[in-house]
């Protein structure tokens, strides 16, 4: 999108992220009330329900390879689609993009575990340039193709469905990160999910907030299902909270324009008791911001990208990172080998999905990572780890 | 009953600048009318008025005896008056077909109906005998005189009742003139009035029934064909004391070395021709319209490249290029200021100074620290508010002064003139002609191409006359016009008599 | 007589006329048809690469030539074919459009919402759409022609316009469109997917409209002189205000296309496409000059396969999508010069 | 004043004064239009008028301005740059993966970032020029080139990062400046430049620039060299999207949006300026006071809370209805 950008500040807030900015202003802040607007239309009540409930839920699996964890799997018989040979495997790939750190990391992680089984011969990987119509295309060009199996990392949930259900036909589709609206595909991989991603750290600014304190909430765009429920989910906690949410913008993950527009709610109310952020990428240029303007860094809610947790850790702040499981994009790949072996998988592979907070942050945070490095990569045992990741 | 088209006392003014000062015009049907005058008389002006391109600001129009008023050329041409500019006014991306039907597409069920489009083309490009280029050629590869028979076609298609064509054989050869003739002859027996411009004596008496003579925007007399001949034309054009005044021209004694000398100078439209210019001498070029003298003016001045001959100046060989011709101390006022003197929405200041500052460190060196923009304003009499203003909104007159501010800034040793005082009213003509001769006599050689004859007797020391991109001949000073027309106009076959 | 032996003062021209005087039948008019055409050397450009493509392409193990490979890119070529084509139209007056990307993304939306998942709304939501490119159309023609907005500026102006009534109104994908509907993204007549068939339809129109209709002429006329258009009575305004009606409508017809194939409307369809400078690449790519007048829309589908064949080269090949625009931009500009000298020559 | 110098013509204060009166005169709307919005952000938000409120603003619309600066002289030559914000992704991206963090190298490497500018300039200028490709294919080419060369080098998104010496560019500035408190180095810079721009303007380089864009082949018959004072342009023009580049990493740090769609805003600046697309008219003071007024703008209607979303559709009537006015203005002189 050469032209999207093109088009000056586009805080491309929605009425109902709006609103709230206005109401709070006028009545000041001051007293404790959290009205954050109607109720996301992505929201929904019992997906919010259980994905709370599984953040306190065991997985089942080994703790010291999270990526093969699983959280109330039931699983599901592959064995139709067990590959006729036992190598020599064409394993294909969708990717929406690898247009931000997350997908970067991830990408070079997935590409690191393919290397570590014999049984892919080769491996198609397209990459669809953040455009639906395109990765439409490529996934008719990959299932029209001699892949055993696909995996989809899809750009939209919605617009994608039609594709995959169409590509199910053909092969065992992988979809992870994203979802689709439609089960056919044999596994879907995904962490616990955008609710708890959201409450988590909503929740950490109820206890570290006082009551009445401002919170502004920084996402990055609108639309985005795994974006909107993070939102949404915190959005419930805020509203029975006794929290002030000044605003709600968006940054279209844009740290220069983070930190304008946190600069300007800090000259508007004077002072900014917490942030809520649905990424990490830009939490840094917010914090700065706050430094900049001279003022303390309040609770932070950030996410597991490497300058945020050495910045946590060096200046001592108070903060949390919740975190969306990067290792996701190892165990699409896993999922994938088991199905062509025929090995039973579950139906959606629900992976944990831990909070980064003070107790658990030194495990984390490594200086010799790059600055936008993911701490859940789940990479370290990799062959070419850490220089392969940019490490040191 | 009622003449084809008759105008009545027609007055247009450019400017503040009256070019014509009532002039009347009949045109009988199944005639060819010529209207003949130096080049400014307002000829063109006068048929743009006819054609709906300008307004009148006085004066009636008539057609059959019905008055008319235009204010566009399609009005015109809805009316049956055809008219072919003295500026061609093509498309060149465009198909001949294409051009000719511009706007006037025939359909076939609401659908361009190309075949007959082609096909109506190709019979008029045979009516007039055109065999090398059809109707799918792209006009821009077609010749300028391809392009007049292509505006003439355009012309025939919308079987017009008047026909206007302004100097259509300036750009053609001898055979081509006869293949037009015959043409416009046949037009003639259909009943169609044409009006017929043009410089060329012999050709006005070979075609014409009548003629109209023109002079600063007067009309002179029309007079028939038959019991006129060229020496009482050429007086009605010419008969009057030269424009009164002009400086008297330099002296045997005033006139230095050569400063400019050309030999041999060969481009896509001149063949070989070899020129030289002395200091406090000015030297007049003339010619027909299309002859090449803008050509040769480019190539000294280095606009355009030569493919064979040298140019020297001031004795040493002047490399290629505009900057090296203002290097070695050349300067060049085009014939069109708007297109190529002047950067309009500039200041008077940056005009005048944009020749200079464009000089490199060395080329400096040579000029004297002591000029400023308001000396030079003032040496060339310029009228402006401020120098601040923009040239846009400067008088014809006036920005001639500025283009030729810019070049004495430089300091020239040789300056080119083309046209200088085109669309430049009497009294700002007399300032130019005397400020050239001033220069002259501060020892800048000068070459003129004029296309007005009382200018270039008047002014120049001597004069070349240019034919189709050769020089024909050179003349002492005070020469009668005749004898240039003669040079000018002649047809090769009569030089060959000669 | 010959007219054709250039004169002196005619100087330049004639030089392509045969020496010695024929009668030109009507096969010269046709040889001479052709070569006048911009659109032959973007075909041979297309060739060109479409070998070098398969060539590349089979060393590396891949498989070109097949018949499922080559509709895969028509497929790809659709929306870009349609909304170039009418980019075209805009370039031909000698004006630009720069709004066709949100137009689309809105069109898409519109689609999707209207038609609310049931085919019984096609027509409706069809003709809203079409009304929605007809209103930017004339938006776009009558800033140009009678607020004398420089076009660049103008069509600028305008998305700027759209893409803040998108966003003030959407947050995401919206509607969706019905199962028949669906069709024409998804369904193949024999191994042809619907979807090329609009596509060709639509050029097809495009064409008939540049080359039998009098709006055509003019429009070819006023994009190559607008002066001397005007004095041969050439009504200037009406025409590039066509032209932007036409242009738009090709977008709105794009965001209909997408919306079939999406399943639904989304706001950022046309951004990420890329389709505002895309559009103006694949024209230029075809041979039509940027200032307008000369060209056409058979060279601007030529462009888009050039983009579509290097698409899916670079797929099979695997090569990072980031590469794929450098080379994208290279073989913009190269084109362009390639074309800028050729015409320098024929003038 | 030298004979070697075309000082040697320029005339007494008396046209001086008219001079600046012009420029004053040809400048004034967009000041008026900028003037009123600083007075509403001013009413929206007091401390906007103490020195850090407003040196914060100067600040965020530095590089913004620097560019408008440059894409002026393209713009007034007669051409188009459209490589410019994809300049300033690739010095961001470059810079945080060539320094990683290491402050001894930010010198050399900042250099190399000019140099980088510099050359896509040259480089612009030359294909224009020389190989007669419109600007607006050529910069659009180099826009794809650049952006898709960068992201290819680090694999899709920024890599490194960058050390404090040189995000303090962007970032800080000189500390405990009289009645300033703090005067940001960025403002510093944008002052320089400005200044640096109007005085190249009113030299003999300037003059010649406007005549190329006003009339080509006047200039050239005038000896002016047309090919190199365009190619001079888009120098310029890449070398403040470099200093554009350096800026806004120091002040937000790496980020691969970071020059996202730059080239339109900063045409839409220059335009806004009253500066005429096609070249030859406008001033080089207007156009950065069209990229404060871009600025003011923005933070106006995030202040008034304006959704995002109408904020686009609010700029775009301005650039239409500004663009409007000023070939209506030029109409009405003739
Ligand atoms: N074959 C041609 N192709 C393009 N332009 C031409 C051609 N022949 C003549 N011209 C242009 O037409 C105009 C008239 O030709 P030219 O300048 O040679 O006549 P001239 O002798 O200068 O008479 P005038 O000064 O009255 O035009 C010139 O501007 C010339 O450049
Ligand atoms: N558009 C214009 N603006 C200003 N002055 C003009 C304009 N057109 C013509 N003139 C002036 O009006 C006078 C008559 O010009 P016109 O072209 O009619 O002369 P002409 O008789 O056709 O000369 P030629 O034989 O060179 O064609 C000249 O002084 C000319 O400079
Ligand atoms: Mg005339
Ligand atoms: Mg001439």
């Amino acid at each position: 999108a050469l032209f999207a950008g093109a088009c000056g500040s586009d805080d491309s807030d929605d009425q109902s992220a709006q609103e709230p900015a206005a109401t709070a202003t006028e009545d000041g802040g001051g007293e404790p009330q959290g009205d954050t607007g109607p109720v996301s239309e992505f929201f929904v009540q019992e997906d919010y329900d259980t994905q709370l409930a599984q953040r306190d839920i065991e997985p089942e699996g080994d703790p010291a390879t999270p990526w093969l964890q699983m959280i109330e799997p039931e699983m599901a018989d592959t064995s139709e689609y067990k590959a006729k040979n036992a190598s020599g495997w064409n394993l294909c790939f969708s990717n929406a993009a690898v247009d931000n750190p997350w997908r970067q990391v991830g990408w070079n992680t997935m590409q690191h575990e393919v290397k570590l089984h014999k049984e892919i011969a080769n491996f198609k990987a397209v990459d669809a340039e953040a455009s639906d119509d395109k990765q439409i295309s490529d996934i008719e060009e990959l299932a029209n193709g001699n892949c055993d199996a696909l995996i989809v990392s899809p750009n939209t949930t919605k617009t994608l469905t039609p594709a995959v259900e169409a590509a199910c036909e053909k092969v065992p589709v992988i979809v992870f990160d994203r979802g689709v609206d439609t089960d056919c595909p044999v596994t879907f991989v995904h962490p616990i999910g955008g609710y708890a991603f959201g409450v988590d750290g909503a929740e950490f600014l109820k206890e570290n907030v006082d009551s009445g304190g401002k919170i502004l909430a920084l996402r990055i765009l609108p639309g985005v299902d795994v974006l909107e429920t993070r939102w949404s989910g915190a959005k419930v906690q805020f509203d029975d909270s006794d929290l002030n949410v000044v605003g709600v913008e968006f940054t279209d993950g844009d740290a220069a324009k983070t930190k304008s527009i946190v600069s300007d709610y800090l000259q508007r109310e004077g002072q900014i008791d917490g942030v809520w952020m649905d990424a990490g990428a830009t939490a840094v240029a917010a914090m700065e911001a706050f430094e900049d303007n001279g003022v303390d860094i309040p609770p932070f809610v950030g996410e597991d990208q490497n300058d945020f947790l050495t910045k946590w850790q060096e200046d001592g702040l108070n903060a949390i990172a919740p975190t969306y499981s990067n290792y996701q994009w190892r165990t699409a790949v896993l999922a994938a080998v088991k199905i062509l072996k025929g090995e039973e998988v579950p139906k959606e592979w629900v992976l944990p999905q831990p909070a980064i907070t003070q107790d658990t942050l030194a495990d984390y945070v490594d200086p010799n990572m790059p600055p936008l490095h993911y701490a859940l990569c789940g990479c370290e045992d990799m062959p070419g780890y850490p220089q392969d990741w940019g490490g040191k | 009953m009622a003449p084809l088209l008759a105008m009545k006392d027609i007055r247009k003014s450019f400017l503040g600048v009256e070019v014509l000062h009532g002039v009347s015009l009949e045109c009988e049907a199944g005639e060819i009318h010529a209207v003949m005058g130096e080049n400014g008389a307002g000829k063109s002006t006068l048929m743009k008025v006819l054609a709906g391109v300008y307004s009148p600001d006085g004066g009636t129009i008539e057609l059959e005896g019905e008055q008319v008023s235009f204010s566009h050329p399609v009005q015109a041409q809805g009316a049956g008056v055809a008219i072919i500019f003295q500026e061609f006014n093509l498309l060149p991306d465009r198909t001949v077909a294409e051009n000719v039907f511009v706007n006037r597409e025939p359909t076939k069920r609401g659908l361009v109906d190309i075949r007959s489009m082609e096909q109506h083309t190709r019979e008029l490009l045979e009516e007039v005998g055109v065999t090398h280029f059809g109707p799918r050629t792209l006009v821009r590869h077609l010749s300028t005189a391809q392009q007049q028979i292509v505006e003439i076609v355009k012309a025939l298609s919308l079987d017009a009742k008047l026909l206007v064509l302004d100097e259509p054989t300036a750009a053609l050869a001898e055979h081509e003139v006869e293949v037009l003739f015959a043409l416009l002859r046949r037009l003639r027996e259909r009943g169609l009035g044409m009006v017929y411009i043009s410089h060329r004596l012999r050709e006005i008496f070979t075609i014409c029934d009548k003629i109209t003579v023109l002079k600063d925007g007067e009309l002179v007399g029309t007079v028939p064909t038959e019991g006129t001949d060229t020496n009482t034309l050429i007086s009605m054009m010419v008969g009057r004391e030269l424009d009164g005044y002009f400086p008297p021209r330099g002296t045997a004694e005033e006139l230095g070395d050569v400063r400019l000398r050309a030999t041999g100078i060969e481009t896509s439209m001149l063949t070989g021709v070899d020129i030289e210019v002395r200091a406090g001498e000015i030297v007049g070029l003339a010619g027909l319209q299309g002859s090449g003298r803008t050509e040769l003016a480019r190539a000294l001045f280095g606009a355009d490249p030569i493919s064979a001959g040298t140019i020297e100046v001031d004795g040493k060989k002047r490399g290629r290029g505009p900057r090296a011709g203002i290097g070695s101390g050349m300067g060049f006022i085009t014939e069109d200021r708007k297109l190529e003197g002047l950067t309009l929405a500039q200041p008077i200041r940056d005009n005048v100074l944009l020749a200079v500052r464009s000089l490199g460190r060395s080329q400096r060196k040579r000029l004297p620290n002591t000029v400023s923009v308001q000396e030079l304003a003032r040496s060339v009499e310029l009228k402006a508010r401020s120098l601040e203003q923009e040239a846009r909104f400067l008088s014809g007159g006036n920005q001639q002064k500025v283009v030729l501010a810019k070049w004495l800034a430089t300091q020239p040793g040789v300056l080119i003139f083309d046209e200088p005082t085109r669309g430049v009213d009497v009294g700002a003509k007399a300032g130019i002609h005397d400020l050239m001769r001033g220069l002259a006599r501060d020892g800048v050689a000068i070459l003129m191409i004029s296309s007005e004859m009382p200018e270039l007797i008047g002014l120049a020391d001597r004069i070349l006359v240019m034919r189709n991109g050769e020089l024909a001949g050179e003349l002492p000073a005070g020469a009668a016009e005749t004898e240039i027309m003669k040079l000018a106009a002649a047809e090769d076959h009569e030089l060959e008599a000669a | 007589m010959s007219v054709s032996e250039p004169t002196k003062a005619a100087g330049t021209g004639g030089g392509d006329a045969p020496a010695t005087p024929r009668r030109r039948s009507a096969w010269d008019d046709r040889k001479e048809a052709i070569t006048n055409s911009p659109a032959t050397p973007v075909y041979a450009a297309l060739l060109g690469v479409f070998i070098i493509a398969w060539i590349v392409v089979t060393i590396d193990g891949g498989t070109f030539l097949t018949v499922s490979n080559i509709v895969n890119m028509l497929q790809r070529s659709v929306a870009l074919g349609i909304v170039s084509a009418g980019q075209t139209v805009a370039i031909l007056a000698g004006s630009l459009d720069l709004s066709v990307a949100f137009l689309i993304s809105l069109s898409s939306l519109v689609t999707a919402e209207v038609m609310d998942g049931s085919d019984a709304n096609i027509v409706p939501a069809v003709l809203a759409v079409l009304a929605l490119g007809v209103v930017v159309g004339l938006g776009n023609g009558l800033i140009i022609t009678k607020l004398r907005v420089n076009a660049f500026i103008a069509t600028l102006g305008t998305a700027l316009i759209l893409q803040g009534l998108i966003q003030n109104r959407y947050d995401g994908p919206a509607g969706s469109i019905g199962e028949g509907f669906e069709q024409l993204g998804y369904t193949r007549f024999g191994i042809i997917p619907a979807s090329v068939f609009l596509l060709v339809a639509v050029v097809a129109l495009v064409y008939f409209l540049l080359r039998w209709t009098r709006f055509g002429f003019r429009l070819y006329a006023v994009g190559g002189d607008e002066e001397v258009s005007r004095l041969s009575g050439v009504r200037t305004h009406r025409v590039i205000i066509a032209a932007h009606v036409v242009c738009s409508v090709c977008a709105a017809i794009t965001g209909l296309f997408l919306a079939s194939r999406l399943g639904a409307g989304t706001p950022t369809v046309g951004t990420d496409g890329g389709y505002d400078l895309e559009s103006i690449a694949a024209v230029v790519l075809g041979g039509t000059a940027l200032a307008g007048g000369r060209g056409g829309v058979l060279g601007t589908i030529g462009g888009v396969f050039i983009l579509a064949v290097l698409d899916n080269t670079f797929n099979q090949l695997e090569v990072n999508a980031f590469l794929k625009d450098v080379v994208r931009g290279v073989i913009i500009i190269a084109a362009v010069a390639v074309y800028a000298r050729r015409s320098e020559r024929r003038a | 004043m030298s004979a070697t110098t075309p000082d040697a013509f320029e005339t007494p204060v008396t046209s001086r004064s008219e001079r600046v009166r012009k420029a004053l005169v040809g400048t004034a709307p967009i000041f008026i239009v900028l003037f009123i919005l600083l007075a509403l952000i001013a009413i929206e938000n007091p401390n906007f008028l103490e020195p850090p409120g407003f040196l914060a603003f100067l600040k965020r619309a530095a590089p913004l301005a620097i560019l408008a600066a440059g894409q002026y002289f393209v713009i007034v030559s007669g051409e188009f740059d459209l490589s410019v914000g994809s300049i300033v992704t690739v010095v961001v991206v470059v810079a945080a993966r060539l320094i990683d963090d290491d402050p001894s190298k930010t010198w050399p490497i900042i250099a190399l970032l000019l140099a980088i500018g510099a050359t896509v300039g040259v480089t612009n200028g030359l294909i224009t020029t020389r190989l007669k490709v419109p600007s607006f294919i050529t910069t659009l080419g180099m826009l794809l080139i650049l952006s898709g060369a960068v992201f290819w080098w680090t694999g899709g998104a920024p890599r490194g990062a960058l050390p404090d010496n040189f995000r303090e560019i962007g970032r800080l500035g000189i500390q405990d400046f009289p009645v300033l408190e703090q005067l940001p180095w960025s403002v510093v810079i944008l002052l320089v430049i400005g200044i640096g721009a109007i005085l190249l303007m009113r030299a003999s380089f300037g003059r010649r620039l406007m005549a190329v864009g006003d009339n080509e082949s006047a200039a050239r018959l005038s000896g002016v060299k047309v090919e190199n004072m365009r190619t001079i342009a888009f120098v310029l023009s890449g070398l403040s999207a470099a200093v554009a580049g350096i800026l806004l990493g120091g002040f937000a740090g790496v980020s691969a949006q970071v020059g996202q769609g730059l080239e339109f805003q900063a045409i839409t600046a220059v335009v806004l300026g009253g500066v005429v697309l096609g070249g030859g008219r406008g001033t080089v003071l207007a156009a950065m006071a069209g990229a404060l007024t871009l600025e003011a703008l923005f933070t106006l209607l995030n202040l008034y809370g304006v959704s995002g979303a109408l904020e686009d559709t609010v700029q775009g009537i301005i650039i239409i209805a500004a663009v409007a006015f000023a070939s209506y203005r030029l109409r009405g002189a003739r």
